[in-house]
């Protein structure tokens, strides 16, 4: 992950950033064949663990010489109630009555892709000056802490406290990847290690203001965990209180378009870029190398941040607590590659990585299906986008002409 | 014994680099193959030494035919390659570069360092080199690093040698040196390809010519050809070998360098206390083998060196000290010499490297939004204005050949008002008619009153195009010198000797 | 090998439609704590009332709304949640369903801090396990030959630090009543303590377990869920004679590898509360009532010496009847989180 | 043409020097100064009095050591007074243009390790011998995890797959062990599981160019996935004929075993730690000092010049990854063979990253990697140690100190490093 390799070397392969793209470009020349089928492949693998778990195919299974005909339509019946689970749980309930109640899992996966998509953009512009940002858990916690302490202890008008939480939010996460960028150009210091080491320290710091009286644990509370966000610091409902959908997904949208134009038209980042790709050629450009680190970061950092106010300020307001950030940290390095590192790219992953989330719980509630095959699910479906020539091979497609 | 290429066909997607090409190569013989930038040369030889798996034709080796999965077949039988741009790791030693991938080992596999060490001095012995088979090849000047090639691919006893560009990184001594190797290689029988863009090295050594011209062979030349039959010959149409240029309109002094001195992080002395200046309307060519503090000059001026003393003027302004930006903005120009590094970003398109040095405002930029229209406008008119031979504007600019790269580097520096021109190894690697182009372009910016700093390993360019020469050894100032000063002088100067007369 | 197909499928059965459920916080179900022992209870619960059941387990904080809201389009009439975490989303949920009965477990519900729980259709089931924590305190504090005892935890969450905070009352207790000084390690109230930061049986915890054993403690009390696996290899890796105290559940019969170790456990009886009240639900009878287990009422309790009986002094067993009638009495005060 | 005469560069005239800083060298002095502060301002805000107590010998130790007991204000005192002189040392070797010499940081390091403890432990006794033994034990998945993603990347293939490798293979480990009934059998497992996850990361990013940070990171997600999918359906089905492995214990060498401090430090440990020591000086030999190891630095510096002598690079590179598999998979045996006899759900805690950051923070080489992942278990237990003994910092702020440490060493000392050159980057051949 240098690079400062020299001249004089011919071909030898010059830094990283370009890593993330070679492949990536390659996979938006692939049509959406690919895309598709790689979602069907993973969901066939799925399939299997789904099998695996279900007793009614590991009875059946045990007289399959006897009556066959049980064992499959027991594995049919197995494998098509945990998919219409999915489908239920993440866009269009038939079950229940109403349009309104119907359509209510698609809000849903709405609301779980909100902080996905924010975090990815976060991942993914870091990416794009050549950071790779580990540190999405931290920045959501510091974030969400500070979004959560200006939530709880302003007493303001909600034109005022609303913002100012959030902003408060974002400026904390920005400050915890900035720590990163800044070692980056003070030091060199590598900011895959920084980001790592402060997702922990971040972590430790939130669950000790957590537990001090006087910093965030609620008054007269033991428990790591604060008071319940007011009324005044509350993203507000965007389809009225029977829904769970908030203004933090169209927080996430503004941010989508916001990104798509600083990478795209903005002169800052245009010089993201060229840091990213070729640091040496942007730094005999008159680009401050250094300074485009701390400055990516920090507006990564906030992005980040923001998935971490849309945690406490609209998904889950009854507190802030240590574990707020459900592993979106993490999530949304995923949602980034998979959407290339491109604001359109981590809108469309974040919204299928919302639904999948949405579906799991509905699998996991209606099925008994463990939310482990998600996981699983999720990570196929990035390998198996990632990597067209092989869903060619494994569904016989012709070959596409190499560029 | 004879080599011998047959319809040798290899496509790379829809492109076509070699055309049905048939070549033939005799013991004891030297051919030259000639051919503009991107006419199919190295793809040729990396066919011929497995790298590369032809599409059509056939390789024979005394009338047998070889068949070849890789270089580990070419190797064992008996070709070898001094490739264009080194297959040296630049973290190992010689002795580890020159053993590997043919080691000698002892127990369980250790590796026999010392007898790679005694490889390597038995065959520097033979051909006179000087080369420590115990430095880290990333440590060497790159013509050290050329003759580490030659150890390498002659530690394997190659009966066809073949040269891909090896004098394009030399001096003229070191050229000759190489010249010198290659007549006693003949001389013991090994056949040799030569590949180069220099006419001159090729007639005084080949003993026979091949053009190549987009992929195909378009004739034989004989070494008695004049510089002009071949430069034709090679890109199709006649081409000006020699500049043009008015005598120099020196105005006042515009650069000033004062006692500059350039030490590396680890402290080493690059720079040791060099004072010049050029004035405006004059090209000032720096002289000297590579490494000797050529790199830090021009990184020294653009800002790029974090350990600078001395001084730099360039008119009221002090450029030491300085961000990268600030000076850019003082209107220094700078062509880097290496453009793949420190001259374009691979991935971005033509348009955006044209704007590269300039993303922080007019004219490019207004409200911190690029003007797509008006770069679109502008690169387009560069594209025409330069020849830039390229699908589009949108073309990536790491799908250009070497020769339009440097188009695009020169056009982004040019289209600027410069108070100074910083040109480093302008024409490397660059064919003769991208050459004549680019030569052009530095004698106008002389003429339009902007001095010039230009470096370059090229004797014959720095001559040409120079009102002045200053010459560079380990970090000092030789002398500085008119440009009609004797090659043969330069060619001492260069090697730290002072010319007579001078005072130290 | 292929059996016999049945005659007729057992699904037919004759059912209640009364249909408990469960979420479990991020520990899981088989945490060998809490989330386990109230799941063991649920599925009891549910056999004896004939009756299917749900499960959902969560991952993270983030995830109990979301299971909540899928439990009850399940049609949940009753749902368990475990741990204080659950807290708010129980709430939460328990207002907008007012029809479905809830049970949270260690927990008072009470979000707001007025002192009274937040729905009136949770059953709140809290557990004094200092009491019982007490009686460890002092039973290790008698059985110690090196003078010096231990403890750590997972995190310092309440329902974690009450253990230890009982354990510290009752050893200094001890000390008082019989003038010793047996020393305390890993605890001194106030979220100091030795902690592993998390709830995984790993190097960490086992490391944890050494430094105790490395000051000289030769009766050790792990806190939270399969920590105390570090413990066991601590022992076995010091070679040294210590005892083993058991949390929750009576690890002498949950967990046999630990049978020559353990000296006692300290219980709180989740699975038993669990399943009455499901059973009581299910029969109609629920009583969104507060339940706090104490030793008084046997929900939290003193498990027995088993293999160690006959190592501890002999009148180990009659002091420690004497002290859970003070404290049931109340003349021997022991505070916890509960008492606020 | 103007001047025909050789003109001769005139000696510098009164051109003012501006010299920027010497950044790089600076760091050192301004870490150790700032950690020379901070060990002060403990002392001057935290005061603590009475004596600290270092047992330097084990209990069952053939020799008797003195315990070294120390009054801990004036010793701390002391010690931060020779720390202020190694911090004035380096500057005045930085102003005079030099660098800071590594032993020096090595002292300052001991002394303020020391200050610290001496502080910390204040009126209570400190077993030194378990500090530094826990270490090591805290390290072992770190430096099996490390050594796999040293070797990965010297091969050209970035290893972000190691907390996976490390997960499966205490998954396996777990499983078959038990089933087999023998460690040995689990260890086998393990290495097998961290090698299958190696190959899938080849496949993908070897044979399919799939970026090779994609691959790691999903590949991680996946395992969390099967394994906590697996152990939900399956090992917790019948935890004990499937997830209770018998453990390694203890085997002290005999005449090793018996010196002072280091005896019990270094050779009473598991057999994993012995394999541990093999695995690093096997690493390093094979590495630097084969043909083998000489190709795969090759393939990870320039894989086509290594094409070019004819070396395989693909092929190369799996075989290396497959190995570093193997070994990263060992690592994953400890937590399921030594530490806990029983696998439990993402049991690894994120380890395979904190290895990777040793990987970074040891520049890919694999005794350098081997010391940061030391280092790592060191803080580590120091923050047990410390906790044990009831220092006066908050729990939380103890929990960080690992992690904290690791950044200030990336930081202050370290810096940027290069990776090998053609690191992450496929071969495709022409
Ligand atoms: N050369 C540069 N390298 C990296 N980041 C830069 C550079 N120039 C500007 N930026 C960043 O972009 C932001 C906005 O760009 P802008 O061109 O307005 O910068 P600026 O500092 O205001 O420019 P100027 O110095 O010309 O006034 C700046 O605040 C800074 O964070
Ligand atoms: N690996 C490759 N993939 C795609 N195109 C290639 C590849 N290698 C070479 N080419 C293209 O094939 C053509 C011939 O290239 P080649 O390197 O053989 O030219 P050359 O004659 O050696 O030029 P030069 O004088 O600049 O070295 C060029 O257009 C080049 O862009
Ligand atoms: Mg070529
Ligand atoms: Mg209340």
């Amino acid at each position: 992950m240098s690079t400062d390799m020299k001249t004089e070397f011919g071909e030898a392969p010059k830094g990283t950033p370009r890593r993330f793209d070679g492949v990536l470009r390659e996979i938006v020349a692939g049509n959406a064949m690919v895309a598709v089928l790689s979602v069907v492949l993973a969901m066939v693998v799925g399939s299997l663990m789904i099998l695996l778990t279900d007793e009614n195919v590991r009875t059946t299974a045990g007289y399959i010489g006897a009556r066959p005909g049980d064992f499959f339509s027991a594995v049919w019946t197995s494998i098509s109630d945990a998919y219409t689970a999915l489908f239920r749980g993440a866009v269009y309930n038939t079950n229940l009555q109403g349009f309104q109640g119907r359509i209510r899992p698609l809000t849903e996966t709405l609301k779980f892709s909100g902080p996905l998509i924010l975090a990815g953009l976060g991942v993914g512009l870091a990416f794009r000056a050549g950071m790779f940002n580990i540190g999405g858990r931290g920045q959501m916690l510091l974030a969400g802490a500070a979004a959560g302490w200006v939530g709880v202890n302003a007493d303001l008008p909600i034109v005022l406290h609303l913002p100012l939480a959030v902003l408060a939010g974002a400026l904390a996460g920005a400050l915890w990847a900035g720590i990163a960028g800044f070692l980056k150009a003070q030091s060199g210091a590598h900011e895959v290690i920084v980001t790592i080491m402060l997702n922990y320290v971040g972590y430790y710091l939130v669950f000790y203001a957590l537990s001090k009286q006087g910093l965030l644990q609620a008054p007269g509370s033991l428990n790591p965990k604060s008071e319940a966000m007011p009324e005044s610091a509350i993203l507000p409902k965007l389809l009225g209180d029977r829904f769970n959908l908030h203004a933090g997904f169209l927080l996430a949208l503004v941010a989508v378009a916001v990104v798509w134009w600083l990478l795209n038209k903005s002169a800052l980042g245009f010089r993201f870029r060229a840091v990213g790709e070729n640091p040496d050629a942007a730094r005999a450009a008159g680009i401050d190398v250094g300074r485009t680190y701390l400055v990516v970061m920090l507006i990564a950092g906030a992005l980040v941040g923001l998935a971490g106010v849309n945690q406490i300020l609209g998904t889950t307001t009854s507190g802030v607590t240590v574990d707020m950030d459900a592993g979106i940290g993490f999530d949304a390095i995923t949602v980034a590659l998979l959407g290339r590192s491109r604001p359109l790219g981590i809108l469309a992953a974040g919204l299928l990585f919302g639904g999948l989330k949405a579906g799991g719980f509905s699998m996991a509630a209606a099925e008994g299906i463990p939310v482990e095959i998600v996981l699983v699910i999720q990570s196929l479906i990035v390998l198996f986008i990632a990597a067209p020539p092989l869903v060619r091979a494994i569904f016989r497609l012709p070959k596409e002409a190499t560029a | 014994m004879t080599l011998e290429l047959r319809g040798i066909t290899k496509r790379f997607g829809p492109l076509v680099a070699n055309d049905r090409i048939s070549l033939t190569v005799n013991e004891g013989e030297i051919l030259a193959l000639l051919g503009e930038n991107g006419a199919g040369k190295s793809t040729l030889m990396n066919v011929l030494y497995g790298l590369y798996q032809a599409d059509e034709g056939e390789i024979f080796l005394d009338g047998a035919p070889l068949k070849m999965s890789g270089p580990g077949d070419a190797m064992a039988a008996g070709i070898g390659m001094v490739h264009q741009h080194f297959m040296l790791v630049p973290v190992f030693t010689v002795a580890e570069n020159v053993m590997l991938g043919n080691e000698s080992t002892g127990f369980a596999g250790t590796l026999d360092l010392d007898a790679a060490r005694q490889r390597v001095r038995e065959i520097s012995q033979r051909f006179g080199f000087d080369v420590d088979p115990d430095a880290l090849v990333e440590t060497l000047p790159v013509g050290v690093q050329q003759r580490v090639e030659i150890i390498k691919a002659l530690s394997r006893d190659a009966r066809v040698l073949v040269f891909d560009e090896p004098t394009a990184v030399l001096t003229p001594q070191e050229t000759d040196e190489l010249m010198e190797i290659m007549r006693q290689l003949r001389a013991s029988g090994t056949a040799i390809v030569f590949i180069s863009h220099k006419l001159r090295e090729v007639r005084a050594i080949a003993d026979r010519i091949t053009v190549i011209r987009r992929g195909a062979v378009v004739g034989e030349a004989s070494p008695t050809a004049t510089n002009a039959e071949l430069a034709a010959l090679m890109v199709g149409r006649p081409v000006e070998l020699t500049v043009h240029k008015e005598p120099a309109q020196p105005g006042p002094d515009a650069l000033v360098v004062r006692d500059l001195r350039v030490t590396d992080d680890a402290g080493h002395s690059h720079l040791d206390g060099i004072s010049f200046s050029i004035a405006r309307g004059e090209v000032l060519g720096v002289a000297g083998v590579q490494g000797n503090g050529q790199t830090e000059l021009t990184e020294a001026i653009m800002g790029l060196q974090a350990h600078v003393h001395g001084s730099i003027r360039l008119g009221e302004h002090e450029l030491v000290g300085r961000s990268v930006r600030k000076i850019l903005d003082a209107g220094v120009g700078f062509i880097p010499e290496d453009r793949q590094v420190d001259g374009l970003v691979g991935e971005f398109t033509i348009a955006e490297n044209l704007m590269l040095n300039r993303s922080h405002g007019k004219p490019f930029v207004s409200a911190g939004t690029v003007r797509t229209g008006f770069l679109e406008d502008f690169a387009q008119q560069k594209l025409t204005e330069y020849d830039v031979r390229a699908s589009g504007i949108q073309a990536r600019a790491s799908q250009l050949s070497g020769g339009n790269q440097q188009k695009v580097v020169v056009a982004r520096e040019l289209s600027r008002d410069l108070n100074l021109l910083v040109a480093a190894q302008p024409t490397r690697g660059v064919d003769v008619g991208s050459i004549e182009f680019i030569h052009k372009q530095v004698v106008a910016t002389r003429d339009a009153g902007v001095p010039v700093l230009l470096v370059s390993t090229e004797l014959d360019e720095i001559v040409a195009l120079s009102d002045r020469i200053m010459v560079l050894y380990r970090g000092q100032v030789v002398g500085i010198v008119p440009a009609d000063t004797p090659r043969e002088t330069l060619g001492l100067m260069m090697a730290g000797e002072r010319p007579e007369g001078g005072a130290a | 090998a292929c059996g016999d197909a049945p005659d007729e499928d057992k699904k037919g059965s004759a059912k209640s439609d009364f249909l408990p459920c469960i979420v479990s916080d991020a520990g899981g179900f088989d945490d060998k704590s809490f989330n386990q022992l109230s799941y063991e209870g649920l599925k009891e619960a549910a056999k004896e009332l004939g009756t299917d059941y749900k499960d959902v387990q969560s991952k993270t904080d983030q995830d109990y709304a979301p299971n909540l809201e899928n439990l009850v389009g399940q049609g949940c009439d009753l749902i368990v949640t475990v741990g204080f975490a659950l807290s708010a989303a129980t709430v939460e949920s328990a207002k907008a369903n007012p029809d479905i009965e809830y049970v949270l477990i260690d927990d008072a519900a009470d979000n707001d801090f007025d002192g009274n729980k937040d729905a009136d259709n949770i059953k709140p089931i809290l557990y004094d396990t200092a009491q019982a924590a007490f009686l460890a305190g002092y039973a290790a504090a008698d059985y110690t030959k090196t003078g010096t005892v231990g403890t750590y935890g997972g995190q310092p969450f309440p329902t974690v630090t009450i253990f230890m905070d009982g354990f510290k009352q009752g050893v200094d207790y001890y000390n008082k009543e019989k003038g010793k000084d047996v020393k305390l390690i890993g605890w001194e109230g106030n979220d100091k303590g030795v902690f592993t930061g998390g709830f995984d049986a790993n190097e960490k915890a086992t490391n944890t377990a050494k430094s105790i054993l490395d000051k000289n403690a030769d009766v050790i009390l792990p806190v939270g869920g399969p920590i105390y696996q570090g413990a066991l290899t601590a022992i076995k890796d010091s070679g040294k004679d210590v005892a083993l105290i058991g949390v929750d559940a009576d690890f002498y019969e949950t967990d046999p590898n630990t049978q020559s170790l353990v000296l006692t456990s300290i219980l709180k009886n989740m699975k038993t509360s669990t399943i009455e009240t499901v059973v009581a639900a299910g029969k109609g009878d629920f009583d969104p009532e507060a339940y706090v287990g104490t030793l008084e009422n046997d929900g939290v309790g003193l498990a027995p010496f088993h293999n160690f009986e006959s190592k501890v002094n002999p009148s180990l067993q009659g002091e420690l009847d004497k002290v859970k009638q003070g404290i049931i009495d109340g003349s021997i005060p022991v505070t916890s989180y509960l008492d606020k | 043409m103007s001047d025909t005469k050789i003109t001769v560069p005139v000696p510098a005239d009164a051109a003012e020097p501006v010299a920027v800083p010497l950044r790089t060298a600076l760091k050192a002095p301004i870490m150790l100064g700032v950690v020379t502060l901070l060990v002060a301002l403990l002392v001057a805000l935290g005061a603590r009095s009475g004596d600290t107590t270092f047992q330097l010998a084990a209990e069952t130790d053939f020799f008797d050591l003195p315990e070294i007991t120390l009054p801990s204000t004036a010793t701390v005192a002391t010690l931060v007074v020779l720390l202020a002189v190694c911090t004035a040392a380096s500057a005045l070797l930085v102003s005079r243009g030099r660098r800071t010499p590594l032993w020096l940081v090595g002292l300052f390091a001991f002394l303020a390790v020391t200050a610290f403890l001496t502080w910390a432990a204040a009126g209570d006794s400190l077993t030194v011998v378990g500090l530094l033994g826990g270490s090591i034990t805290l390290a072992v998945p770190l430096v099996f995890g490390a050594l796999g993603g040293v070797l990965g990347e010297r091969a050209g293939v970035v290893n972000i797959a190691i907390d996976g490798q490390l997960l499966f293979g205490a998954f396996a480990a777990a499983m078959v062990g038990t089933i087999v009934g023998s460690p040995w059998g689990g260890l086998v497992a393990a290495m097998v599981a961290g090698g299958l996850v190696a190959l899938v990361l080849g496949f993908f990013a070897i044979t399919y160019f799939v970026d090779q940070v994609i691959v790691g990171v999903v590949l991680n997600v996946l395992v969390i996935g099967l394994t906590s999918f697996l152990y939900g359906q399956v090992l917790t089905e019948n935890p004990d004929k499937l997830n209770a492995p018998e453990h390694f214990s203890r085997l002290p060498i005999p005449v090793l075993g018996q010196i002072p401090v280091i005896g019990p430090v270094l050779f009473r440990q598991t057999i994993l730690v012995y394999l541990m020591y093999v695995a690093v000086a096997v690493v390093a030999w094979a590495l630097y000092r084969t043909k083998w190891g000489l190709r795969v630095r090759a393939v990870g510096e320039h894989p086509k010049a290594a094409d070019t002598v004819g070396i395989k690079v693909n092929r190369t590179r799996y075989t290396t990854l497959l190995i570093a598999g193997l070994i990263a998979g060992a690592g994953g045996a400890t937590y399921t063979l030594v530490s806990v006899p029983q696998f439990g759900e993402e049991m690894t805690d994120g380890a395979g990253y904190i290895a990777l950051a040793a990987v970074i923070f040891g520049r890919w080489d694999p005794v350098r990697a081997t010391l940061a992942a030391l280092l790592f278990g060191f803080a580590s237990n120091l923050q047990l140690a410390l906790s044990v003994i009831g220092s006066p910092v908050p729990s939380q702020f103890m929990l960080m100190l690992p992690y904290v440490v690791t950044i200030i060493a990336v930081a202050g000392l370290v810096g940027a490093s290069r990776a090998p050159a053609a690191d992450g980057v496929p071969y495709r051949k022409g």
